[in-house]
């Protein structure tokens, strides 16, 4: 089957490749930049030949900067770890939550079961600035303002309709009579739910897990509403690197290669899952 | 027959793996003609290769050696759009966004077919298949058995050099299957499509073939008409295949005696006793040569209630027009069919015999067929 | 430290010795030069201990918000002084500056008690202030309990003590009577022009000296030199885009923002003369300006000085001070030069930022903070920064009156003490203060911009300005 | 003792009435087959009993115990599922432990008894490969080996030979009753292959449109179905029915213009519309005239295993099917056959509801 | 028999507790969010108030005074026009240009699969990183892609700085960061569409063309739609790119309601107005959510066999 004409695989090719280039190359490039000194990047012509350094990185990590107005305390690692600590939390969390409530949604009917699941899922589609601005008037009050508790709470905003969503619709794919068959052998609810259910949906559970660390991960702007610095992830953290001494181009660059690296390397790992976990369920309908 | 229609010749087909220990040779050196308005069942069970040998003449798997002739045009190059032929599937076919009547006449209006020539087309064969009611339904809506049938009306619907069936009847209720089955048969007689079917299930092949290719392994066992199968089966394979309740088979020892012979049977030592019958000549050197032989029974060839021989009753079934009563025999199960109740009781002991005419010789080695009662 | 040194800190500190004496000295003793900065600052920190007890709130923490900034970095460089002189713990949180203003209203809008002090220009005081987020700072400095006799508040620059004063009515005069005093000065900028001299050379051009010649001025540069830009000015959609050198060029015609009149306000900015002055602005950037003009903040505007990209810039002068040095392509290469817009002025009127310290509202302990402001804006921090960190420009006479502050930037940083010598006199805020600011001045940049891009023409796009924001005004009870 | 017993058990599904007030018992050690064609709510049925579903009325009670509101883990019920329902990430072994690790039983203790039933069952080779790696007949004797194992006291099959080929279909008809008489346990066995049903069955409830139509040892419905939709289910070809006028007399019936002989106690239906069910092996054919036959032109001819179907048509026109010894090979279309029906066998149902008319007894 | 005995020892309330458990199982989840209606709520009344920080004197409830106020306001008008262009536009492009991608990738190889996981690095690049990014390639001094446009002639070529090719650009940055999330759904959906439908539709002879939008396209239809749902609610509120790359501007050119919002509250400390403006968009959201999720609904509804 497939026999493609040689013309046709030509074409496939050219567009493939088009497509890479155009996906591709930014990141290509900002590679390179982030092994440049800023004198290097601003460079007129650009030009992609020059002695690699690694300078930037070393500032980023060692957390000191050199520059000719001092020296700088870049929180740049800090910064990583709470994207990492926030994200994995806040995932966690909205796994813990959501995925019984995925399983509740998907295999029982009951008052109000749509309606409560329609609720949690229009949170996805809630702007978040209008829960944000209150939120800033008094997250005080309550305690939670500069509080890691307090910005998980408002990262399932992001993660746990996603998480519902997509693990609703693989558990309704997965057939009730495996799960019956593991209760009439006398195991109760949960065993089955923990034995049987759970690592039946796992591609659906990584997919969707992946998927929302990836949206948390990538958050900006609850962050830099409700974060103070010292809780701040990678994606504000990174404004850090504009100073009144000038803007310092080769460790912002660095700084994005560093702040995809995790994500990238959890979706490489999970990436048989991705595809798979994606095409059963939510998705599918 | 006439013109041969379709020509498979030394067809092989093997699927690599990863790695070269994995490669699976599905369809070994398979050879068949078929000619213009027969049907032909190939029969098997799961993994015998017949799906494979399918969706080669279909054009979804390309063939690993030989060549597929239709219309005496080589075909095995051509994509399936090309080969001028019309598949039933066997399972979920359908295109899910149309209805069932679109699904129908798809191809149709594809072909530039006129929408009133469509239509008609169209609902004769929904009322052949009995899915009138349902053209206007999603394939989501409806039940497997009328999925099945409106797949089988998406293929009829077409005109085309060959029609492949793919289990047309696995999801389809008893009843209707029957019905079905004479009325399928009789519509490709009538328009002389040419059809290969593949089935699992003697039953339909029986019903629907002209004749029947037995797969097993790769291997082509027996292309026969149905008859010839039951009575004349090619090797053990097809026997015990062939038949239902499947033959009963012994390996026994020739003992010539007289013009007749005596048959032991291996483990347990019954003698099977035919000193009386008349082997003709050919018959009688074969078997004397073989020594070792395979004898194959038909149930309905046990012959119960008087004789030499005794069993005990372990299991009597009345199925309404027949019984099936299993017995043990020689430390195995010997199975006989009768058409009457049968009022045998468990672990009775009853006596039976087994007429020289009801035999089947197999050798013992290759487990191919000798002779098949006294004939030669 | 050995006695020897210790005699020789105290005779510095009592006055008995300059400091170049003292450095040259203690090298000789062997004590190294970064020990003996800090034992200097140590020596005054011990002065400035002297009559007054820095001590009374021992053992409390303070927390602040801060800008990231050259300012914050010498303050933090100094900051284990001001522990040891108070006995007080100190934690900061920085942002940069893209988001700092907004932390800072989030912070105070929830009514945060978490930081006690932070900066703030004199602008967002006109916010804060009728909010009621912040403290009016007379209330200390005033008080002879709580604040050092040496602190010497008349030696704060007048203009930028007024500057940061306003009695909160809209409108109101700045620094006037009844004003209340929302932030204490800390460091200023004004606006003039800095330009890179060798491509001044090298096109055969001089500084502008008034606003029709640098229009031109930028046009031959940008022709001449075939790569660079003309001029470099912000043009961000911003309140920061209409501050610096807009305003500063703007109020060199007597335009103003505002007429005042019976307590209400007026847009003024569609007068003939605001239109002429527009016109050529905008000429200016479509001419000579920067491709990127309207994303423009204050540090593409500088960094592209300091890159090379562009020739001059009419901006900030501390800008151009930094892209002097460092690792900046251009570093040694900037001149400084003070600008009149208006060929009739007699003199500069830049518009001034004051990076100022105000106190929170909701802080639990704003003695303490208050302790930390008056530190912070004393004339011997300031000194320390002025002289050994980047803390210009300063607000105080007196480090401007330092030899060893002159002479160090003089060295460096050629013209530039001329350029702010000549500008200081008329130097101060030039806006009407008022709560809309950041609104109206938004508006402002945003018809700026559309007029850069030819949407909306000149004198159309001031009248609708003009008449949305006076709508504006009349809405909020301003107008 | 009844073991099981269903009381006007209903179970709807929204608007849907799956199960209409069922009501049955089972007693020890007894195989009940429960009957129907598709979509009659056979397998709702086992799913109440098991305890996946929840009736909306009617009680289940096991052993005596009124298990309604039990949950299905509690109910000690083992069950075999159509689609085997095997555990796709657990091995064969594992899928047989589970109802004995849920009895919290020794590993020892375990490894034997899943080892006897694997025995038992011939897929002693199979224990270590996962479900994905079992042929579909492994796979569903691994899925009766976990219904089994831990002898539960009631055990429920839905199909289990549904998805198997037919020669392993026909040992396993025979090897099944032998292996379910050595656990003694209650046995519900769902199918809708009637030979199936009559093969395993000691009684068999006749399941229609969520009613029992019929609930009867195996002969009793075959011979004496309760209605023409019973009749129908059951035999293959299906039963010929046709429309028919018992004439004053009531010996006599007359369909399509020709007489059959009806059997006595009829008398009541004199002279009245009925419709007469003849199966097609009570049609006796011969190749020359007999007494009481009548001539029938063979119309098709269709092999059906061991015997051949004809549908043959009398010179009135009548139409049936009718079947014979498929060694008998020469007959071709367009032969004439000599067929009568055999009177005994002929069935009457009436014309409104199609309930059986019972001969009267005297 | 041990059987009997936990038959009796089970226990009774097995309904009821059937009844409970899916409440028990959603709850938290519910109660999480519900925490966040709270907030919601006070959004409601605050929009219906005159609410300026800064003018604490004439805070005051005014019903819907700053709703009335919008329907005058060329302002808002403008708003609600980019942010509906800005959705669709993105959206459009990137249901096009993923579709094609997940098209040419369909066939599930190493190679595609190395190239599908390749692709999704720009969806793991945070918006507000990707907009640095292509900030840094746009600077018209040393920004590679300034430099490439050059060299096409386009040496004038002002990225987001020019209101002729702000939303281009912009939108370009969109779809660089959001079409591999599309392009990774729909691949998903088109391995899992059955492949048996295409078989019979080659061996009919159907063109390719017919069986792309009669059957593929219709087939893939609820991806599309969760695809669309998800991509044009979160491109409608577009923030962290607009706002990194151009604050709003130049001009009016990108004001969309978030960024228009935020502006207002933190710049303007006008609470009411940037309340009312972002329930002004949280109402088209939830319109246009709820039209596909019904649609959504309506095709489940008839693969689940109930249509």
């Amino acid at each position: 089957m497939n026999q493609l004409s040689t013309s046709q695989r030509v074409f496939r090719g050219v567009l493939l490749g088009l497509v890479i280039l155009f996906f591709m190359f930014p990141i290509f490039w900002i590679f390179l930049m982030s092994f440049q000194t800023n004198e290097q990047i601003l460079r007129i012509p650009p030009s992609i030949f020059f002695e690699p350094t690694l300078i930037n990185y070393q500032a980023l990590i060692t957390g000191r900067l050199e520059t000719q107005a001092g020296n700088l305390d870049i929180a740049f690692m800090e910064n990583l770890w709470n994207s990492v600590f926030l994200s994995s939390s806040a995932v966690l969390l909205s796994l813990v939550l959501g995925v019984p409530a995925a399983y509740a949604f998907a295999r029982y009917r009951f008052r109000l079961g749509e309606d409560i699941a329609f609720t949690i899922l229009s949170f996805r589609f809630a702007p978040p600035l209008l829960v944000l601005l209150p939120l800033t008037l008094y997250f005080e009050d309550i305690g939670l303002s500069n509080t890691y508790t307090g910005l998980i709470w408002v990262y399932q905003l992001i993660s746990l309709p996603l998480i519902l969503w997509i693990v609703r619709g693989y558990f309704e794919d997965i057939s009730p009579d495996i799960e019956s068959a593991y209760r009439l052998a006398g195991h109760s609810w949960l065993q089955t739910f923990l034995k049987i259910s759970i690592p039946l949906a796992r591609p659906g559970i990584a997919a969707a897990g992946l998927l929302s660390f990836i949206f948390a991960w990538n958050n900006f702007v609850f962050a830099l509403v409700l974060a103070s610095a010292d809780k701040q992830p990678v994606t504000v953290g990174a404004l850090a690197f504009v100073t009144a001494s000038g803007i310092q181009y080769g460790q912002i660059a660095a700084g994005i290669v560093l702040s995809v690296t995790p994500t990238l390397l959890l979706a490489l790992y999970a990436q048989r899952y991705l595809v798979e976990g994606l095409s059963l369920g939510a998705v599918k309908g | 027959m006439s013109e041969v229609q379709l020509s498979l010749n030394s067809v092989d087909k093997t699927y690599y793996g990863k790695k070269i220990e994995a490669a699976v040779r599905a369809v070994k050196n398979l050879s068949l003609q078929i000619s213009k308005g027969e049907i032909v069942a190939l029969l098997g069970s799961s993994g015998c290769g017949k799906t494979s040998t399918l969706r080669m003449i279909a054009g979804f798997e390309g063939v690993t050696g030989g060549t597929i002739q239709l219309s005496n045009h080589e075909i095995q190059q051509l994509p399936p759009a090309k080969r001028n032929v019309a598949m039933a599937f066997e399972g979920y076919s359908l295109y899910p966004p149309l209805t069932v009547r679109d699904n129908i006449a798809f191809a149709l209006k594809a072909e530039r077919v006129s929408r009133s020539e469509s239509d008609a087309k169209v609902m004769e064969m929904a009322k052949f298949l009995e899915i009138e009611e349902i053209l206007e339904r999603y394939p989501s809506s409806i039940s497997a058995g009328q999925q099945q049938r409106a797949s089988l009306a998406r293929a009829l619907v077409r005109k085309a050099d060959l029609y492949l069936l793919d289990e047309p009847m696995g999801q389809l209720e008893p009843q209707l299957r029957s019905v079905l089955r004479v009325r399928l048969k009789q519509y490709l007689q009538e328009h002389q499509m040419t059809t290969v079917l593949v089935t699992h299930d003697q039953t339909e092949a029986n019903a629907l073939a002209d004749r029947i290719a037995v797969m097993e392994d790769g291997e082509l066992q027996q292309f026969e008409t149905p008859t010839q199968l039951k009575h004349r089966p090619a090797n053990i394979y097809v026997g015990t295949f062939i038949g239902e309740p499947p033959m009963n088979t012994f390996a026994a020892e020739v003992k010539p005696v007289g013009k007749g012979f005596q048959f032991q049977l291996e483990e347990t030592g019954e003698l099977l006793d035919y000193q009386k019958v008349d082997f003709q000549q050919p018959l009688r050197a074969q078997l004397i040569q073989h020594k070792r032989i395979v004898l194959g029974l038909r149930p309905h060839a046990v012959k119960l209630g008087k004789g030499a021989l005794q069993a005990q009753v372990i299991s009597n079934q009345w199925l309404g027009d027949q019984s099936h009563i299993a017995a043990e025999f020689a430390n195995r199960i010997i199975v006989a069919v009768s058409h009457q109740r049968e009022e045998f009781q468990l672990d009775e002991n009853v006596p039976f015999h087994l007429e020289a005419e009801d035999l089947h010789f197999f050798d013992a080695e290759n487990g191919n067929a000798i002779a098949h009662g006294l004939e030669m | 430290m050995s006695d020897k040194a210790k005699s020789l800190f105290e005779a510095y500190a009592a006055g008995k010795m300059s400091r170049r004496e003292l450095l040259t000295k203690t090298a000789q003793l062997g004590v190294a030069f970064g020990a003996a900065n800090l034992m200097l600052n140590k020596a005054s920190t011990d002065l400035l201990a002297a009559d007054f007890n820095w001590k009374a709130h021992q053992g409390k923490s303070l927390k602040l918000l801060l800008n990231k900034h050259p300012y914050v970095d010498a303050m933090i460089a100094n900051l284990e002084n001001f522990k040891s002189l108070t006995g007080m713990n100190i934690t900061y949180d920085v942002f940069p500056e893209d988001v700092y203003f907004d932390k800072v209203t989030a912070a105070l809008s929830s009514r945060s008690s978490e930081y006690d002090a932070f900066m703030t220009g004199a602008y967002m005081t006109w916010t804060y202030g009728p909010a009621g987020w912040i403290e009016d700072l007379n209330a200390w400095i005033k008080d002879s309990s709580k604040t050092a006799p040496n602190y010497n508040w008349e030696d704060m620059l007048p203009g930028l003590r007024a500057s940061t004063a306003w009695n909160g009515v809209p409108g109101g005069e700045l620094g006037s009577a009844d004003a209340k005093q929302w932030c204490l000065p800390w460091g200023y900028e004004l606006n003039n022009v800095a330009y890179n001299r060798n491509m001044f050379k090298k096109a055969g051009v001089e500084p502008p000296k008034n606003m029709e010649d640098m229009v031109n001025v930028a046009a031959k540069l940008q022709r001449d030199l075939g790569g660079p830009y003309g001029i470099g000015v912000r043009g961000s959609r911003s309140w920061a885009t209409i501050h610096p050198g807009f305003l500063s060029a703007y109020a060199n015609y007597g335009q103003k923002d505002f007429t005042v009149s019976g307590g209400k306000l007026k847009a003024a900015m569609n007068t003939k003369a605001s239109k002429d002055f527009h016109e050529l602005w905008v000429k200016m950037i479509q001419d000579s300006g920067a491709k990127n003009w309207s994303t423009h903040t204050w540090y593409q505007v500088g960094t592209d000085l300091g890159a090379g990209a562009s020739a001059m810039i009419f901006d900030a002068d501390i800008l151009g001070y930094f892209m002097n040095g460092g690792d900046n392509k251009e570093a040694g290469n900037i001149g400084y030069a003070p600008f009149a817009a208006n060929p009739n002025a007699s003199a500069p009127t830049p518009n001034v930022w004051i990076w100022s310290l105000a106190m929170s509202s909701f802080s639990k302990q704003k003695d303490a903070a208050w302790y930390f402001i008056q530190w912070a804006s004393s004339g011997d921090h300031g000194m320390f920064g002025a002289r050994k960190m980047d803390f210009v420009n300063p607000v105080r006479q007196s480090v401007w009156d330092d030899s060893e502050f002159r002479s160090r930037i003089n060295e460096s940083y050629p013209g530039y003490l001329n350029q702010h010598d000549l500008s200081a006199p008329g130097a101060k805020i030039y806006f009407t203060a008022q709560p809309l600011f950041f609104d109206l001045t938004t508006q402002w940049a945003e018809t700026l911009q559309k007029m850069v891009a030819k949407s909306v023409p000149v004198d159309e796009g001031l009248d609708q300005l003009a008449s949305s924001i006076d709508r504006q005004l009349r809405d909020a009870g301003l107008g | 003792m009844a073991t099981l017993q269903l009381d006007r058990v209903t179970k709807k599904f929204k608007k849907d009435v799956v199960l209409d007030e069922v009501s049955f018992e089972a007693e020890a050690g007894e195989t009940l087959v429960i009957f129907g064609p598709s979509g009659s709510g056979k397998t709702v049925l086992l799913r109440v009993i098991a305890g996946v579903y929840e009736p909306e009325e009617g009680k289940v009670v096991l052993q005596g115990h009124d298990m309604t509101d039990v949950a299905a883990e509690h109910r000690d019920v083992g069950m075999a599922f159509q689609n085997f329902a095997l555990f796709p990430h657990f091995s064969a072994r594992e899928n047989i432990a589970s109802p004995l690790t849920a009895l919290r039983k020794s590993d020892s203790e375990i490894e034997q008894q899943v080892k006897s039933i694997a025995k038992l069952l011939k897929i002693e080779h199979v224990l270590g490969h996962l479900p994905r790696a079992l042929s579909n007949g492994q796979k569903q004797r691994t899925a009766l080996a976990r219904a089994l194992v831990a002898a539960p006291k009631t055990v429920l099959l839905d199909d289990p030979l549904r998805n198997v080929d037919a020669k392993l279909r026909f040992e396993m008809r025979l090897e099944l009753p032998r292996l379910l008489r050595r656990f003694g346990s209650t046995v519900l066995y769902v199918t809708q292959d009637y030979r199936e049903a009559m093969a395993l069955a000691d009684r068999i409830a006749v399941l229609v449109g969520g009613k029992i139509a019929q609930f009867d040892a195996p002969e009793s419905i075959y011979l004496r179905p309760s209605s023409i939709e019973v009749a129908k289910l059951f035999g293959e070809p299906a039963i010929n029915i046709f429309r028919g006028q018992v004439n004053e007399q009531a010996n006599r019936v007359l369909v399509n213009q020709n007489q059959l002989i009806l059997p006595k106690g009829f008398q009541n239906k004199a002279g009245k519309t009925c419709d007469i069910g003849i199966r097609p092996e009570s049609i006796k054919l011969f190749r020359e005239k007999r007494v009481g036959t009548t001539s029938y032109e063979v119309i098709t001819i269709t092999p059906l295993n061991e015997r051949s179907v004809v549908l043959l048509r009398s010179q009135e026109g009548l139409e049936l099917l009718a079947t014979y010894p498929a060694e008998e090979q020469t007959t071709r279309i367009g032969d004439a056959f000599w067929g009568m029906v055999v009177p005994e066998d002929l069935m009457l149902f009436e014309t409104e509801t199609g309930q059986r008319c019972l001969p009267e007894q005297n | 028999m041990s059987s009997t005995s936990s038959a009796l020892a089970a226990p009774k309330s097995g309904r009821l507790r059937k009844k409970i458990l899916p409440y028990l199982l959603s709850l938290p989840a519910l109660l999480v969010c519900i925490g966040i209606l709270i907030p919601f709520f006070t959004a409601v009344y605050y929009s219906m108030m005159r609410f300026r920080l800064n003018l604490p004197y004439l805070k005051g409830f005014i019903w819907f005074d700053n709703y009335i106020n919008f329907l005058s306001d060329p302002a808002f008008w403008n708003t609600v026009q980019i942010s509906l262009l800005y959705a669709f536009l993105t959206v459009g492009l990137e249901l096009l240009l993923g579709l094609g991608i997940a098209v040419l990738l369909q066939q599930p190889s190493k190679f595609n699969n190395i190239v599908s996981v390749l692709l999704l690095l720009p969806l793991m690049t945070a918006p507000a990183l990707a907009s640095l990014m292509w900030k840094l390639m746009t600077n018209p001094n040393f920004g590679i892609l300034s430099y490439l446009v050059s060299l096409l002639g386009f040496s004038d070529f002002k990225w987001a700085s020019d209101p002729s090719t702000a939303l281009l650009t912009v939108v370009l940055v969109d779809i660089w960061v959001y079409t591999p999330f599309i392009m990774i759904l729909l691949l998903a959906g088109l391995r899992s569409l059955p492949k048996q439908p295409f078989e019979a539709a080659a061996l009919d002879g159907v063109p390719q063309s017919f069986i792309f939008f009669r059957i593929t396209l219709p087939m893939l239809m609820p991806y599309l739609l969760t695809a669309t749902l998800f991509r044009l609610l979160e491109s409608i509120q577009q923030f962290d790119i607009i706002y990194s790359m151009t604050q709003g501007g130049p001009g009016d050119q990108l004001m969309v309601f978030q960024v228009q919002a935020y502006l207002e509250f933190f710049q303007y400390t006008n609470v009411g107005r940037s309340t009312a403006l972002l329930m002004v968009l949280w109402a088209i959201t939830f319109a246009l959510s709820n039209v596909f999720i019904k649609q959504w609904l309506r095709l489940r509804e008839r693969t689940h066999g109930n249509g």
